[in-house]
């Protein structure tokens, strides 16, 4: 039940077994962690390889998204133990970007729980990518898969 | 009240952030919008109709017809694309 | 791409920071830890604590099988790596018993495979549970859940 | 050839391994299973009729239909319980 903004790595083995530790009502820790990917964009006729980015976002309203979207997770499956951990600042191909973790007695719930963390936080956090590229900077656009992603969670009123 | 942009917005607009004291009649998101165009060119670009940006009001997100009324902080921005 | 059987613990960390290191395609890695949850049986008249249990398993077939299930989630999605460990010998609560892994440059396909590959293995690979309780010893019978759970992987002909 | 038991199989068998030497009319992983039961009483109660347990041969999983020639490794074992 835990929420972080930070601009250093982290420590996946760490944040886990301390998530975890004396818990024995869980069965399944489901996890995430998102990389930065070295990609090619194609920008007319050239193909920009992008090493690094910027992630930038608004303190103080980051950590309250985050911990919103948690509440909501733990509304809907029976956890045991949650932890997101997003960092922000100038990240390199291979880096890691962000941990879910979702620990239930089931690991069904901790999967679907975990997917259900990582689609809202990528559409419902507010933060931005701006990408290196050899032809100069670049903001990311919102990805529409992500909209999709999020939008099967969405709850028929 | 202060006024926040965040990503491409905070470039074109060419601050991070501002205190202003809109006058009595903008009564909404939406109405801000409108008044914060004519500060500048680069308001005008990076809040033009049309344009895809959300806000937040004290730090949660908000649709356009959310009231400034006891408002401290409006935020600007592009979709969010972290994660 | 790698299939491990062993008694001893496993580091969670550094595990995964070996399947990725060096590999900027992967974009999202999931990763599922199974765990020695304690459990309450109920045995007629009492609710007996599961404290530990043996995993028994079939040396040389567990391996063999677990390479074909790791085998078949590449053959349906494009994944840059894969890992699974799986424990046996003698387990108690809150204990690690398997760690699944999945690196692939979009987190769809790396929930999924992940998903997939836990699903599979409890009723693919040649392990057998048997819990210590207060009253004795006692070998879990097959959860009809896990059936259904992989058979929804199941192609149609 | 040799027979192995797993999980309660093998207590109820009474051992974990076994090398046998079925007649030849003996052809399939069924045919296997019927002669075993005469071997003990334990052997009777592991493999009766419509116990739930599966085989493999040589290590991968077999229907009681697959053909014994050449084979070198046969398992006997409940439902797998694993992850």
């Amino acid at each position: 039940m835990s929420v972080r903004v930070q601009e250093a790595d982290f420590d996946v083995g760490a944040e886990l077994s301390h998530l975890t530790d004396g818990n024995k009502r869980i069965g399944g820790l489901a996890v995430f962690v998102g990389l930065v990917r070295e990609m090619h964009v194609r920008e007319g006729y050239h193909r920009d390889r992008v090493d690094a980015m910027t992630l930038e976002h608004y303190p103080g309203m980051t950590e309250r998204a985050l911990e919103e979207i948690e509440a909501e997770a733990r509304r809907r499956w029976p956890l045991e133990a949650t932890l997101i951990v997003h960092r922000y600042g100038r990240l390199e191909a291979g880096d890691r970007i962000v941990l879910v973790a979702v620990g239930s007695p089931h690991r069904e719930a901790a999967f679907e729980a975990c997917e259900f963390l990582v689609d809202w936080l990528k559409t419902k956090a507010p933060f931005w990518k701006l990408e290196e590229t050899p032809a100069g900077e670049k903001w990311v656009g919102a990805h529409v898969g992500d909209d999709a992603a999020a939008a099967r969670w969405e709850k028929k009123s | 009240m202060k006024v926040r942009y965040f990503a491409w917005m905070k470039r074109t607009v060419g601050v991070p952030e501002e205190d202003v004291a809109p006058p009595a009649e903008v009564a909404t998101v939406g109405d801000l919008v409108v008044w914060l165009r004519h500060r500048s060119p680069g308001h005008a670009e990076a809040l033009a109709e049309g344009a895809a940006f959300g806000a937040a009001v004290d730090q949660r997100t908000a649709t356009f017809d959310v009231k400034l009324a006891g408002v401290r902080e409006v935020a600007f921005f592009p979709p969010f694309t972290g994660g």
